[in-house]
């Protein structure tokens, strides 16, 4: 694709852009997985203050859910910019919360929290930026795939953010969007849009901001591809057209979306279509990456948990997602209203039955003949193995860290493997444990039920694995090891919560009620995000080539530690109480009032705990900035990321051919005088000692 | 391995690109059975037989011979090894699975929905 | 020593290749993925097929009605189109890996067309019918009821802004019973009123039908549906099928495409070109299964 | 060992009293929760603290044994794996000189932990399935003497209908379509009804056709009832729209469930019963309550000095505390009203304070001391709640109803006698 360079193009490619786009491919468009990984580490944590700051506002209204205690207590900032009323002397009085903005607010914070930080941070960074690096490899077996995975997972957010600015609000039917609420077109009015504006649609909700932000983005995706196929940089010519090709893409993309998503709830449909997209490119990357390119000697059973984690995950993410982009186009044609020769109706009705009315006595037009519940068994066939994509890999990279700091080898490697792929393949089992109140046929509820027992066994594998290397070793509390050892701890109270929804019965009294908020994130937030803190500060030194500050971290640690317990353990004492969750207001019920005290407690200790994650915000860029140098390997650990590469590790990982001898794991072999052996050393007389794998 | 060489196919991956064996295979054969299959499967719907399910099941046996061939041969499947076909394998289990499981809950919930009203002329028999 | 079907055992390292592809798995990384992609394909269609299944068990009768109404024929052509692509396709990967780059270019550039023309069949002749296909309940001083509902074909030639002309059938809506114009067809229409057969075979004329052309005031008209996914549950099950697989269709042809300019150009890509050929197939197969289920039970 | 400088500046001494804190953390963080949550385990009347609101239905019982059972087997299997790891991570912390235990595992151990929770939560599956089929598949759904209510979901507001004598319910949630010929006509027969001025919605174009379906919906027939099903001739259905659901004890009672619009889900916390409310299907949950509201209302009944009335007043769950007045209050002050034959208290003017089964606020009780009385007995209004446990929309939090049982004689009266007959009985008693 080399055209006869122009003198011009000769001459700007020597002057300044080929720096500049040097710096673009480099850290911009990068293919290299390690540069992409960490986007995703930044995507993440950016959306992790959006959904963070979402969780406050939740805890502000349920700590005083009355006008007359919030009057007391207004939302900082926002009672006055939201929801003040002028006065007449000019002051602006602040006013309360309303109900559909908290319902709002709940669902965008599950959304968010779970799609783009849990998924993002886990199967987006770690996915990226370990693969490679432990199992030997140079890079992805796609890096272009790779980039391009970010570069739609970029538009996905910016569809997400998009929603909050539309007239009728974001999305508000719970992270589950359940139909028919969700396919409710009460909030998809077709409001004139601003006129005067090329980029406005007549008849489009959007304001411009989020239409910048989403033409920028959008630009970006293909602005991406050109640097790869129109070889960007190499003449003044195709920047021109690369330039102009995403120009025209994005405005065409941005009026298609704007068409189709014009309220909330589609822009929520719409962007997670797009995230869909994103995760299927990169589990595919990271399976044949895993199964393709592992280097000399790295069988399958050498490889880090986190990387048989990670495999794992991917194959649910490939097999799970699908289902999720299916179910979720049904609704977003169920939700979408058409006018067909003056009439106005529904498109589709695969949720809504015969004789559906749209609250609150509207017949919706068409024909119905749906299936309420058929969203719920598609949705939970994908989101319950998602609930694992969002744990194992966490485990994964527990395991290496309790496994490192420990100075012991994991026990049992191969149990632990086996019970990761068990979790995933029961994961595909169970769905229906979300459904047992919801009408389903009871004699499914039983099978269910079983199945979802019997997936604390392979649970409480690892759990145990976990207490067994502790057994007998030699452990340094650093700060991911205190976050790892947390998640050990953290997950069990979780998990074990999960046995009282297991069970129909039980289920009967607690479904929905705020024991589920409970068992939510002591899984999500003290067992996946302890494990993310844990991740991070390990794996810090070799991204940045920088030490994290340890005062800090411990700092974070404790006070995160401490705040997450008052805050969630008593959400289990009001769930048996019978709270409801999704509840702008318990008091409206006299048995529930007596949980106010409770749950201001609750509330105050969150807002410790989203405090407390300032100073994670802190060390993480202080130590970027200040930090000390890294060392290749300052944990003393085996893997071929920390033994072969340099921090951070240069373009291509490795500067020689790896050859891998045994497995990951060889801490305080009495083969060496050291209490570690990295992965690639061989040491005369191994087979003895090192289990044939 | 550790080269990095931009000037490739983006989506190629690293290392060398292995060269696929290539398969004869009797291509026309093939494609003419699956004519014949399609001809087979139009004229069964045509035929009345006793039970209705007797043409579905007819129709989903010449459908699944037919998707067999092309995947076999168009596809080759017949030369894959073992990778190939667990790829493909579990999303066929899985989709067995999930249809099986919600099944029952349509057979309990069938009678409680208002389909009856596809009666058209005739009072809906619809539950209480 | 080797335990499961992705491990391949000890690779001693003195015959360690370099570098490592696959450890002695010969499948080239880019057919391992693009199976991956398919097997999610699979996922994405068993979705939305198993909510077929699921909401035709549970209401056979309108299905199996309605399914009746697709035209036999023209999808049984499509099909045969698709498997004649899919033929080519496969002769394109054979010549493409053997060299011969006119063969491939040729062979690329009828599975293209054959692409093209099940497109044009199914949003030129099949969608098209179906916009064009109408169900109208409407005042009809001539009916017993007051009412009659007519379901045909509109007439763009003969209908004007006041009149709707329509070629089909029409008969008085019962006053007894419950009427669903989502729910009723053309074949409620012929046999409730126009003709129904006797026990004996004989057919009897009702009086309040009539077939043929049907004109129709716009003022009139109380409801006016056509067989779109807003007519019932089938047309939309239909509609998100086959649209879903059209636009892999499309993207197909998109793939197709560039190749065949490739290969024109003299570059030809064997290994992409198997690769667009498992996808193209995979469409195939999609299809192969769709034609059944939608025109045939 | 280039890096064992590094590892030992972050993990220093500081970093080897860790695990100390760790759990002083952890304990710490629990006394907290107990602490500041101490005043709301002393909750009203029977309710018991920190645990499941009290059970007043047949089949509750097992679900809370079994709810029990899984609460000791969790927290030993809590405790046991936080002792394992607390232990361990003392033990076990680090000391310069000490190499850790080389080993890979062990079979035998794995197979024990494999094997035990295995076999414990085999156990627990199988006692759940006996006791989900007790509640899902009870006998009490094939007694032909079971009390049957309809209740049909709606933003936000639940509608209760009763079948009547018959026992049999009519046909509900169908509704007019914009091609209907006639409305249905609320009197149950075929003659012409005319709604927003025509026969039916089919003679006016769509538009106006559904806007007039709203309006008959709203208006004339909210739940879609089947006015020509004679099952359904004399059910209770006028007054349907978001009324207590009253229900007999100690008889089976089917609820069978629907809802108007979206999902919504009837949970009665007190009788352990839960299920959505979901449209286009109809529910069916079967239960025996075994309290009255008479007898809730006598087991909060107490009789209170004006100080604690005050203070009890004060928590939140007293909110609706009721005033009982009756002959026995006289020494105290309180007065027989000649005209309504109620009991009530005045104050020195003559003007009433307080009268039979009100509702007690501060501003009454001081009203009351002032008036000089001293003793007052009081009790909790003896309804249950019926909360909506599904998300339903941004009026969610509101969708409560209040659940009465009565007596089933009671019941029989209200419910399931004749209309006509009732009131021959009401004559016969007078
Ligand atoms: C990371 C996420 C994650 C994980 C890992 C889990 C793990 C489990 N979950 Fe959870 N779950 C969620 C995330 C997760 N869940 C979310 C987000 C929801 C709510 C969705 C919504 O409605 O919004 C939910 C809801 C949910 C429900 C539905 C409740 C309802 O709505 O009524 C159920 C019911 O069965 C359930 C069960 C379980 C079980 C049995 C496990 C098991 O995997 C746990 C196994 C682990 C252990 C048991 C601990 C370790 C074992 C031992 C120490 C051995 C000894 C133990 C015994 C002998 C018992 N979960
Ligand atoms: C990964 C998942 C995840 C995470 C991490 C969290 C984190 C938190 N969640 Fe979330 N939550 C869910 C997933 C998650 N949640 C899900 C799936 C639901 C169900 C929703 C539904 O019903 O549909 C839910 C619902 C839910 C509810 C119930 C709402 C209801 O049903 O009524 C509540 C209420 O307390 C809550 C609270 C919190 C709090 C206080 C945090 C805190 O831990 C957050 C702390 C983090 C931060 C604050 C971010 C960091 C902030 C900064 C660095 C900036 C500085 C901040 C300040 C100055 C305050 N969550
Ligand atoms: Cu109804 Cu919540
Ligand atoms: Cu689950």
């Amino acid at each position: 694709m080399t055209s006869a360079p122009l003198p011009l193009s000769h001459a700007l490619d020597h002057s300044h852009a080929h720096h500049e786009i040097g710096f673009l491919k480099k850290y911009i468009f990068s293919a290299d997985h390690k540069i992409i990984g960490i986007q995703f580490l930044f995507l993440g944590l950016a959306f992790m203050v959006v959904g963070g700051l979402l969780a406050m506002l939740v805890r502000w209204q349920l700590a005083w859910p009355t006008p007359e205690l919030q009057t007391l207590h207004p939302v900082p900032i926002l009672s006055t910019l939201l929801w003040g009323q002028k006065a007449a002397d000019g002051t602006i009085k602040p006013g309360v919360m309303p109900p559909d903005f908290f319902t709002m607010a709940f669902t965008m914070h599950a959304t968010i929290m779970i799609f783009f930080v849990i998924i993002v941070l886990l199967v987006g960074t770690f996915g990226n930026y370990l693969i490679p690096l432990q199992i030997g490899a140079g890079d992805m077996a796609f890096p272009f795939l790779n980039g391009l995975a970010f570069w739609s997972a970029v538009p996905a957010g910016a569809i997400m953010l998009a929603g909050f600015f539309l007239p009728g609000g974001h999305a508000a039917a719970g992270w589950t969007v359940y139909p028919p609420l969700s396919g409710l077109p009460e909030n998809a009015g077709f409001v004139s849009g601003i006129p005067g504006n090329l980029l406005q649609i007549p008849g489009s909700t959007w304001p411009m901001a989020p239409i910048y932000m989403n033409l920028f983005f959008q630009f970006m995706f293909v602005a991406y591809m050109c640097a790869y196929f129109v070889k960007l940089g190499n003449n003044f010519l195709d920047i021109a057209v690369s330039v102009l090709l995403s120009a025209i893409y994005a405005i065409i993309m941005v009026r298609g979306v704007q068409h189709v998503a014009y309220d909330g709830q589609s822009c929520w449909f719409l962007s997670l279509f797009w995230l869909g997209f994103s995760s299927l490119m990169g589990a595919v990357n990271y399976l044949t990456t895993i199964v393709k390119l592992r280097c000399a000697g790295m069988t399958m059973f050498r490889m880090p948990l986190s990387t048989w984690s990670l495999f794992i995950t991917s194959i649910l993410v490939l097999l799970a997602t699908p289902v999720l982009a299916s179910t979720l186009l049904m609704n977003l044609l169920d939700h979408q209203m058409i006018i067909y020769a003056g009439q106005t109706f529904r498109l589709t009705s695969f949720f809504e039955p015969f004789g559906h009315i749209i609250p609150p006595n509207t017949i919706d037009g068409n024909s119905g003949g749906g299936f309420a519940i058929l969203h719920q068994h598609l949705f939970w066939f994908y989101s319950h193995p998602a609930v694992y994509i969002m744990i194992l890999p966490a485990m994964g990279m527990v395991s290496d860290i309790i496994s490192v700091f420990a100075r012991k080898p994991i026990f049992g490697y191969r149990p632990m493997v086996y019970a990761i792929a068990g979790i995933a393949f029961l994961g595909f089992i169970v769905w229906a444990h979300h459904m047992f109140q919801s009408g389903m046929n009871p004699t499914l509820g039983t099978t269910f039920a079983v199945s979802t027992m019997f997936i604390a066994v392979p649970s409480a594998i690892k759990t145990f694995n976990w207490l067994g290397t502790l057994w007998g070793g030699n452990i340094r509390f650093t700060v991911p090891m205190l976050n790892a050892l947390a998640f050990v701890s953290m997950f069990v109270i979780g998990g074990l919560s999960g046995i009282y929804m297991a069970s129909t019965a039980v289920d009967v009294q607690i479904h929905d009620t705020y024991f589920i908020v409970a068992h939510i994130h002591y899984v999500l937030f003290g067992g996946t995000m302890f494990g993310l803190f844990g991740a991070i500060t390990f794996w810090y030194p070799k991204m940045f080539g920088r030490m994290m500050n340890p005062t800090l971290g411990y700092i974070h640690f404790y006070l995160t530690f401490i705040a997450f317990n008052c805050t969630f353990f008593a959400m289990h004492i009001l769930g048996i109480g019978g709270m409801p969750r999704r509840i702008a207001s318990y008091m409206e019920y006299s048995q529930f009032q007596h949980f106010q005290p409770m749950n201001e407690f609750i509330s105050i200790s969150a807002f410790v705990l989203g405090a407390s994650q300032i100073f994670f915000v802190i060390n993480f860029i202080g130590s970027w900035i200040w930090g000390k140098k890294a060392p290749q390997n300052p944990w003393q650990a085996n893997t071929l990321e920390w033994c072969e590469a340099p921090s951070p590790p240069p373009h291509g990982n490795f500067t020689k051919p790896l050859v891998v001898h045994h497995g990951p794991y060889e801490y305080s072999s009495p083969l060496v005088e050291e209490d570690w052996l990295p992965q690639t050393r061989y040491v005369e007389g191994q087979e003895k000692f090192v289990p044939v794998h | 391995m550790t080269s990095h060489d931009t000037s490739r196919m983006p989506d190629e991956p690293h290392g060398v690109s292995v060269l696929t064996p290539h398969h004869e295979v009797p291509y026309f054969v093939i494609f003419a059975a699956l004519v014949f299959l399609t001809a087979v499967t139009v004229a069964i719907a045509f035929v009345k037989f006793p039970s209705e399910l007797i043409n579905v099941m007819l129709a989903l046996a010449v459908a699944v011979v037919k998707g067999s061939l092309v995947a076999f041969f168009f596809m080759h499947l017949k030369f894959e090894g073992k990778l190939i076909y667990l790829i493909f394998i579990v999303p066929l289990l899985l989709s067995i699975l999930m249809i099986f499981a919600i099944i029952p809950d349509v057979l309990m919930t069938a009678h409680d929905s208002n389909s009856a009203s596809l009666h058209l002329f005739n009072a809906p028999a619809i539950p209480k | 020593m080797s335990e499961s079907v992705l491990d391949h055992g000890y690779v001693p390292e003195e015959h360690a290749p370099d570098p490592v592809i696959g450890h002695g798995d010969p499948t080239p990384p880019g057919k391992v993925a693009i199976w991956m992609f398919l097997a999610s394909e699979i996922m994405f269609f068993i979705a939305i097929l198993a909510t077929y299944i699921i909401l035709r068990s549970g209401q056979p009768e309108l299905f199996k009605k309605f399914a009746s109404v697709l035209s036999k024929p023209i999808g049984a052509i499509n099909t045969l189109v698709l498997i004649l692509s899919s033929l080519t396709m496969a002769l394109a990967v054979d010549a493409s890996q053997k060299g011969k780059r006119n063969k491939t270019v040729v062979y690329l550039l009828i599975t293209f067309l054959c692409a093209s023309a099940f497109m044009v069949v199914k949003v030129g002749i099949e969608y098209a019918d179906k916009w064009n296909h109408h169900t109208i309940v409407y005042r009809d001083s001539s009916s017993t009821s007051g009412f009659s509902v007519v379901d045909g074909h509109f007439d763009a030639a003969k209908s004007d802004a006041a009149t709707i002309v329509l070629n089909g059938a029409k008969m008085a809506i019962p006053t007894h019973g419950q009427f669903d114009i989502h729910l009723v067809g053309e074949e409620d229409i012929v046999k409730k009123g126009i003709v129904t057969a006797n026990a004996n075979g004989n057919e009897t004329t009702r009086a309040e039908g009539f077939e043929g052309e049907i004109s129709v005031a716009r003022s009139a008209i109380a409801q006016d549906i056509n067989y779109m996914p807003w007519k019932n549950m089938f047309y939309a099950c239909y509609f998100t099928l086959t649209g879903i697989h059209g636009i892999h269709v499309l993207g197909g042809m998109v793939a197709l495409f560039i190749l065949m300019v490739q290969a024109l150009r003299g570059k030809l890509l064997p290994a992409h070109t198997e690769y667009i050929g498992l996808y193209w197939h995979f469409v195939d197969l999609v299809w192969i299964f769709l034609f059944p289920l939608l025109y045939l039970i | 060992m280039n890096g064992s400088s590094l590892v030992r500046t972050t993990q220093s001494k500081r970093a080897s009293r860790a695990a100390g804190v760790l759990f002083i953390a952890v304990a710490a963080a629990l006394a907290l929760c107990i602490n500041s949550t101490a005043h709301a385990a002393d909750v009203s009347p029977g309710w018991g603290s920190w645990w499941l609101p009290p059970n007043h239905s047949n089949h509750g019982g097992a679900i809370d044994a079994l709810f029990v059972w899984i609460f000791w087997i969790t927290t030993i299997a809590f405790i046991l794996t936080e002792a394992v790891l607390v232990v361990f991570l003392i033990r076990y912390r680090h000391k310069p000189g000490r190499k850790a235990h080389y080993t890979h595992g062990n079979k035998r151990l794995e197979f024990i932990w494999t094997i035990v929770p295995a076999i414990i939560l085999f156990g627990l599956a199988l006692v759940s399935k006996f006791v989900w089929d007790n509640y899902r598949y009870n006998p009490a759904g094939e007694d032909p003497n079971s009390a049957t209510v309809l209740v049909v979901g709606q933003q936000f507001k639940w509608n209760v209908v009763y079948p009547g004598p018959d026992k049999k319910l009519g046909r509900y949630l169908m509704f007019p379509k914009p091609t209907d010929l006639r409305w249905p006509n609320p009197a149950g027969d075929d003659k012409p009804y005319s709604f927003a001025g025509v026969q039916g919605p089919a003679f006016l174009t769509y538009d106006k056709a559904v806007s007039a379906i709203n309006q008959y919906v709203d208006q004339v027939n909210p739940l879609g009832k089947d006015f020509t099903d004679p099952d359904g001739k004399d059910d209770d259905w006028q007054g349907a729209l978001a009324r207590e659901v009253v229900l007999p004890k100690d008889r089976p009672i089917e609820v069978v469930l629907s809802s108007k619009d979206v999902i919504h889900d009837f949970f009665l916390p007190n009788f352990r019963v839960k299920l959505d409310a979901v449209p286009g299907m109809r529910g069916h949950i079967f239960f025996t309550a075994n309290m009255s509201s008479k007898e809730r209302e006598a087991l909060s009944r107490k009789s209170y000095t004006m100080d604690e009335l005050s203070e009890a007043l004060t928590h939140k769950e007293n909110s609706e505390l009721t005033i009982s007045i009756s002959e026995s209050n006289q020494a105290n002050g309180a007065e027989l009203d000649p005209a309504t034959k109620q009991w009530l208290y005045r104050d020195k003017d003559k003007k009433t304070i307080v009268r039979n089964a009100r509702t007690l606020t501060p501003v009454i009780v001081d009203k009351l001391k002032a008036a000089g009385v001293t003793q007052v007995t009081a009790y909790l209004p003896g309804y249950w709640d019926l909360v909506c446990e599904e998300l339903c929309g941004q009026g969610h939090y509101t969708m409560e109803a209040k659940v009465v049982i009565i007596d089933n004689d009671e019941y029989v009266k209200r419910f399931e006698t004749p209309k006509g007959a009732t009131h021959v009985a009401m004559a016969a008693a007078k």
